[in-house]
């Protein structure tokens, strides 16, 4: 496609839109003078990171993992303790991290993926536990100090991208930023891929799967390798961007849970787990600042009832409902391409319930 | 006693029956024939509610089955032997017999049912502690029939009658059914054994690709000669 | 040797309650099919309830059951009715997926956060007579309710299996658990039998809320910590039997008492943790579980 | 169709919480910090208000709430022209990554020019280092890490003693109980719950313990969140201590303390650490078992200081219970920052934070802690912050300890009396 052809479809909503999108995201942090509102925009986009590593392993795969902040943790405390006590530069220890992360995917996984259904969401909640338990009361493993319970807090080194530290939120955000759109590229590689089409029919019906010849659990450990090294990644940037990580704020259940929820509010799509962390960080964060103080739990007490809502009557995610009020929107502004979005089918498939 | 007028099922996106219409008479005998495939199992679900027709009308003595749950349907005595037998495993020969007489009514009689039921089957009444999943084939389609007999039924509706059963058994089994036949139950049997099937019932419908394509008396159905080549080998 | 029988002592006692605990959430998951991880925060909804009748009302809190348990089961069944089983239906039709998990994940968030809202984050501790009585045999001591707790749990999860075992009602749902669409068919409304399953599943979690509340606190998240333990003990016996249920609470509280007596209750914590994680792998099925 | 309401109403929820979040900020374009002539000043307040800890949180921000009332009421901060001070409080939900995200949101969105908390050391040590990064001074009134001000931050200022004079001061104090009545405690027991704070004590024990000549014979931590504490009381009954030690949250101490009693674990004495064993609540639900409870803490309503009378007879009549250490701690340090605002004379975190380092404070309210003065050392310490050791009698928490701040009325018991031996 050549530059006058973009510019040329860039007269279609369908494409204006999108591009205002990422234009309004590239440009968030000077639209506001307000840090705390850019570090906000952080947290969505690694929410949205983590959300589509977990998006992996669960949505394409069908594997309910409620134990995934282990792997943030290990991230994060591997590419920490680098920086901590050999110097090392949070690049390159972002990258050990998210291999260390990914071999324990692997050696956790290989053996949990022959349970199904909620034996495996229960294994995943017990790894969690035991890494946050280990880790919480071991203050010493060798030569290396990990400070159990007190997490470790990491020195600050001043503005340099080569420490991974700056004064103001907007290179984090930039980081947090491409990350997403790689882990986006990502998934979508992923899904139109042979090996995410095997995950897909994995996810549907394993025994079917099988019986096609797709080897399930090596599918299942690819799938797990590739979701934690994204879990990893992720752990380093919240280590560095945070400057603290502690066992009982990184490895809690609740922060397993929190990066579940983004994908299965959702949706099992490429495109599910952004519009979830798009929706869901905002939401948690206003209920907090609103009500928070005088209201303990009241925040709580809506995610949980978004989750049952969504559950109960969009089993698939908000995804694909989504989509149709953006097809029926941009057939209002006037697009050739999307009169008939009433017979534009969303698809029904996702954590919540799919078609067998 | 049943009559079932022009119903059609399908399995999400597959059509599997088409206008189906059948009748069974009350103290009759009715087999239901076909291949594999055929919708045979299908028309006994749709007819026991375990399948929602997606049209057409099933009637019961005045009463319309159509818009009926399963368990409704146990209740207006028409009882529903599945395919596979679908017995509790984890449950004995006795608690499964006492399954099927749940129902209040059925209930009230259940030690003269039992009883009857052992009468019919004293091979149960020998294995009546025993789990039920630890029962031989012919055991198990035993206890399955009993169980359907457990509700009082005034429609038995046996699906698979002979499937897997060594042949002595399944004489066995026919001689069982005989003998249900004279309690003054009305009885609706599938069966892929056309001949054995068509000698034992009163009337019988042919079932191909979802549709009926022939009824009439066993007799009758035996002499026709389609059916003769499709089914019977000859 | 005097504390080694004491900590054994207190682990049977506090095995048999986790068991009754426990006995609920392996009662739903063997009848339906669903691992409820609002189990604990149910338990929570109990302990409050016995906790206000206790102390607003001065009932004794082994009495609060004959007003509880009806109420509860009716809650029980309206929730199982009204909220899980259209969830559950889908389920069925469409096959596949993780929907009543993940709702039932939806209902801990909410119960817990609404009791967060309306009791406040107070541990409140309902301290009765019986709750300091102590029985003292030679040198060992064993505390009262605790006693009675663990008796009573026993005495209740053999009543549990003698009514599953017994009563037609019982058989019908362990005839549901086992076939669901062949139940339908004896004229059992099997949605009828999950909203009484679930029903049961809190009169146990309000019995047991009676027998701990002389001996400890309620707090919006203090179901919780017996849920996770909870979800050890059923699959360590076996998802579904109640047998399983009660031995799984047996060990799990010989664990965290006896080992504690050698390593520190932190390693006891993990070692639970451990072992629910090899039974996960090794015998999923559980010890008494059924294939 | 039903579910598709849903969506929309589901979707219009999300939409209004956005909107909510950019309204939380949207009027934040005007002046910033510095700017002397405002009606109010502004004092982020990052506390444990949910989550398992919440209790104390709760009582903390009455704590500051009582202060601030009577602050206001007496004409505010006469530098400023009797400007308000305004509490502006953020729930940290025990979450030492939530606790930087709102402090972070305190100082950005609400423009707090001075911030306060966060009650847990695990929340305060990572938020203080935000308030450090924004130049935002942050007084510390209850957190006890010691490394808190330990890393050469120049805006944190931490009212209260840290860990390492807590777990000294219990050790000192049953030395000085052996020498007197010549019952000398030998075997110690160690008890606290695994996270940060018991951690930290227990690595402080295991230094001031075996220095002062007593054998450590049970080192047992315990996770917070445990369902029965039956294990770890039988191992103290195993060991047979002289002295216990704890470290404790409310639902534990309250659960250890109950144990214990029924148990008839009889020892010379056993002191708790605040936290837990301070809180109104553990009184309340301990009744008779925690008589002649030990306690080191910050402050007691009998500590024989002016003032502490009708504070506590305020803060009863508003809150229905008794301050407690938390709850004075955080008053106190109220009466601390409005000292520095007067002194400061600007509503300008540079100028507070200067005004807050040169604090020499012996006169009003923030008095009525055992401390005659406050001054802060280089380091943000206020080293004058002293503790006492109080014990429970007749269901009263009575300061028995040292002997510049004790109750006349009363004389420690030492060793207790045996639990068979009471009434």
């Amino acid at each position: 496609m050549n530059e006058k052809n973009i510019i040329a479809k860039l007269r279609y909503p369908s494409y204006y839109i999108p591009a205002l999108a990422i234009l309004i995201l590239i440009f968030f942090p000077f639209l506001t003078n307000n840090e705390y509102i850019v570090q906000v925009g952080i947290m969505v986009l690694l929410f949205a990171v983590m959300g589509s590593g977990w998006n992996i392993i669960a949505g394409f795969g069908g594997q309910l993992s409620l134990g995934h902040a282990a792997f943030v943790g290990i991230g994060a405390y591997v590419s920490t303790l680098l920086f901590v006590y050999l110097d090392l530069t949070p690049w390159i220890g972002m990258l050990v991290g998210a291999v260390v992360s990914a071999i324990f995917g692997v050696i956790v996984g290989y053996p949990c993926f022959k349970l199904k259904g909620a034996y495996y969401a229960l294994a995943t909640i017990a790894y969690g536990e035991l890494v946050r338990i280990f880790i919480q009361n071991t203050n010493q493993i060798g030569p290396i100090d990990l400070k159990g319970a007190q997490g470790i807090l990491l020195p600050i080194k001043g503005h340099s991208w080569f420490w991974f530290q700056f004064d103001t939120k907007a290179p984090y955000y930039y980081i947090a930023l491409v990350m997403m759109f790689l882990a986006i590229l990502l998934c979508y590689k992923i899904k139109n891929s042979k090996f995410g089409y095997y995950l897909a029919a994995i996810g549907d019906n394993q025994d079917a799967a099988a019986s096609l010849g797709v080897d399930s659990s090596r599918m299942k450990v690819y799938a797990a390798a590739i979701s934690s090294f994204v879990m990893g990644i992720a752990g380093t940037f919240y280590a560095q961007f945070l400057l603290y990580i502690g066992p009982q704020s990184l490895l809690v259940d609740t922060f397993s849970t929190e990066i579940a929820l983004v994908g299965i509010i959702g949706g099992a799509e490429v495109m599910g787990p952004i519009i979830g962390a798009f929706l869901l960080t905002p939401i948690s964060e206003a209920t907090r600042i609103l009500l928070g103080g005088r209201f303990i739990g009241v925040h709580l007490v809506v995610y949980g009832a978004i989750l049952m809502a969504v559950i109960t009557y969009a089993p698939s995610g908000i995804l694909p409902y989504l989509k149709k009020v953006y097809y029926k929107f941009l057939a209002l502004l006037g697009d050739p391409q999307y009169q008939d979005y009433r017979t534009i089918k969303a698809p029904a498939k996702g954590l919540g319930g799919g078609i067998k | 006693m049943l009559q079932v007028n022009k119903i059609n099922a399908s399995y999400g996106e597959v059509k599997v029956l088409h206008d189906v219409s059948l009748a069974v008479k009350k103290g009759e005998v009715v087999g239901l024939v076909g291949a594999n495939g055929a919708g045979k199992s299908t028309t006994l679900k749709v007819l026991s509610g375990m399948l929602k027709a997606a049209s057409g009308e099933i009637k019961s003595e005045g009463v319309s089955l159509t818009e009926l749950t399963a368990p409704q349907i146990v209740a207006l005595g028409i009882a529903h032997v599945p395919e596979g037998r679908r017995l509790f495993p984890m449950m004995s020969v006795e608690e499964n017999l006492e399954m099927g007489s749940f129902l209040p009514g059925p209930k009230k009689a259940r030690q003269e049912t039992i009883e009857m039921v052992y009468s019919v089957f004293p091979i149960l009444k020998e294995r009546h502690k025993q789990m039920a999943g630890t029962l031989s084939g012919g055991e198990q389609q035993m206890l399955a029939i009993g169980r359907g007999l457990m509700s009082k039924p005034k429609l038995l509706m046996i699906d698979e009658v002979s499937l897997g059963l060594a042949p002595v058994l399944v004489e066995k089994i026919y001689s069982m059914i005989e003998q249900i036949k004279k309690q003054d139950i009305s009885i609706l049997l599938v069966e892929q054994n056309v001949y054995l099937c068509l000698n034992f019932v009163d009337r019988a419908y042919v079932l191909e690709n979802g549709q009926v394509v022939l009824d009439g008396t066993g007799k009758e159905l035996l002499a026709n000669e389609h059916l003769k080549k499709a089914y019977l080998g000859l | 040797m005097g504390t080694m029988t004491e900590a054994t002592i207190n682990g049977l006692f506090m095995g048999s309650l986790y068991g009754l605990i426990a006995v609920g959430l392996s009662l739903v998951f063997g009848v339906m099919k669903v691992v409820n991880f609002a189990h604990g925060s149910l338990l929570t909804i109990c302990m409050y309830a016995v906790y206000y009748l206790v102390m607003k009302a001065n009932w004794n809190s082994y009495l609060t059951p004959i007003l509880v348990v009806p109420l509860l089961f009716i809650f029980g069944y309206v929730v199982q009715s009204k909220i899980i089983n259209p969830v559950l239906k889908r389920e069925f039709e469409l096959g596949g997926g993780h929907a009543v998990i993940l709702l039932t994940v939806g209902m801990m968030l909410v119960m817990e956060n609404l009791c967060l809202l309306f009791f406040g984050a107070y541990y409140k501790v309902a301290q009765v007579p019986i709750s300091s009585l102590t029985l003292n045999i030679g040198n060992i001591v064993i505390s009262v309710p605790r006693m009675i707790a663990g008796i009573v749990s026993v005495i209740l999860i053999f009543l549990l299996y003698a009514f599953l075992n017994k009563t037609d009602m019982g058989k019908a749902i362990r005839a549901t658990g086992q076939d669901r669409e062949a139940v339908r068919l004896m004229g059992i409304n099997d949605f009828k039998i999950y909203n009484i399953s679930f029903g049961i599943c809190f009169i146990m979690l309000t019995l047991a809320a009676a027998l701990m509340i002389p001996m400890y606190y309620v707090h919006p998240s203090a179901g919780k910590i017996f849920e996770l333990r909870s979800f050890v003990i059923v699959v360590l016996g076996g998802l579904g039997s109640l047998n399983g249920a009660f031995l799984g609470g047996i060990i799990i509280g010989l664990i965290e008492s006896v080992t504690a007596q050698f390593l520190s209750a932190t390693t006891a914590e993990f070692l639970i943790f451990l072992v629910f994680i090899l039974v996960l792998l090794l015998k999923p099925n559980g010890l008494l579980g059924k294939k | 169709m039903s579910s598709k309401k849903v969506i929309s109403l589901v979707l219009i929820v999300m939409l209004m919480g956005m909107l909510a979040l950019t309204g939380c900020s949207g009027n934040k374009g005007e002046a910033p910090n510095a700017d002397t002539a405002v009606g109010e000043v502004k004092v982020g307040v990052l506390l444990p208000l949910s989550g398992p800890v919440a209790p104390i949180g709760v009582t903390s921000q009455r704590g500051y709430e009582l202060a601030v009332e009577e602050i206001n009421a007496a004409g505010g901060i006469k530098a400023l022209g009797g400007a308000k001070i305004k509490l502006i409080t953020a729930d940290s939900r025990g979450d030492a990554k939530i606790g930087m995200s709102e402090a972070e949101r305190l100082i950005q969105s609400d423009k707090v020019t001075v911030m306060t908390g966060a009650y847990q050391s695990a929340v305060t040590y990572p938020s203080t280092q935000v308030a450090e990064k924004y130049k935002i001074p942050y007084i510390v009134p209850s957190a006890v890490k010691d490394e808190i001000t330990q890393r050469g931050f120049k805006y944190t200022f931490r009212t209260c003693p840290p860990m390492g004079w807590y777990t000294k001061a219990q050790v000192d104090f049953a030395v000085e109980m052996g020498k007197k009545t010549g019952k000398p405690a030998k075997r110690v027991a160690l008890v606290y719950e695994n996270t940060d704070w018991g951690q930290s004590a227990a690595t402080a024990w295991k230094v001031d313990v075996p220095k002062a000549g007593m054998e450590i014979v049970l080192d047992a931590p315990y996770p917070a969140t445990s369902s029965d504490l039956t294990p770890v009381i039988l191992k103290i009954k195993q060991a047979n201590p002289d002295f216990i030690l704890f470290t404790s949250y409310t639902s534990d101490a309250i659960l250890l303390t109950n144990g214990i009693a029924q148990m008839k674990i009889n020892s010379y004495g056993m002191a708790g650490g605040g936290g837990g064993h301070a809180d109104p609540e553990y009184m309340k639900n301990t009744g008779k078992n925690s008589e002649y409870h030990y306690d080191l803490c910050e402050w007691s309503t009998d500590v024989g200081k002016p003032g502490v009378k009708e504070t506590n007879d305020k803060f009863k009549a508003k809150y229905g219970v008794d301050m407690n250490g938390e709850s004075a701690n955080c008053y106190a340090s109220m009466y601390v920052l409005a000292d520095a605002l007067e002194r400061a004379g600007a509503n300008d975190p540079e100028k507070i934070r200067e005004a807050l380092s040169k604090t020499n404070l012996s006169t009003t309210n923030a008095m009525i802690m055992p401390n005659t003065s406050v001054q802060f050392d280089e380091t943000g310490q206020n080293i004058n912050a002293s503790l006492i050791m109080i014990q429970v009698r007749d269901g009263q928490r009575v300061t028995v300890w040292p002997e510049s701040a004790k109750n006349p009325d009363f004389e420690a018991v030492w060793p207790v009396p045996k639990f068979e031996d009471r009434k």
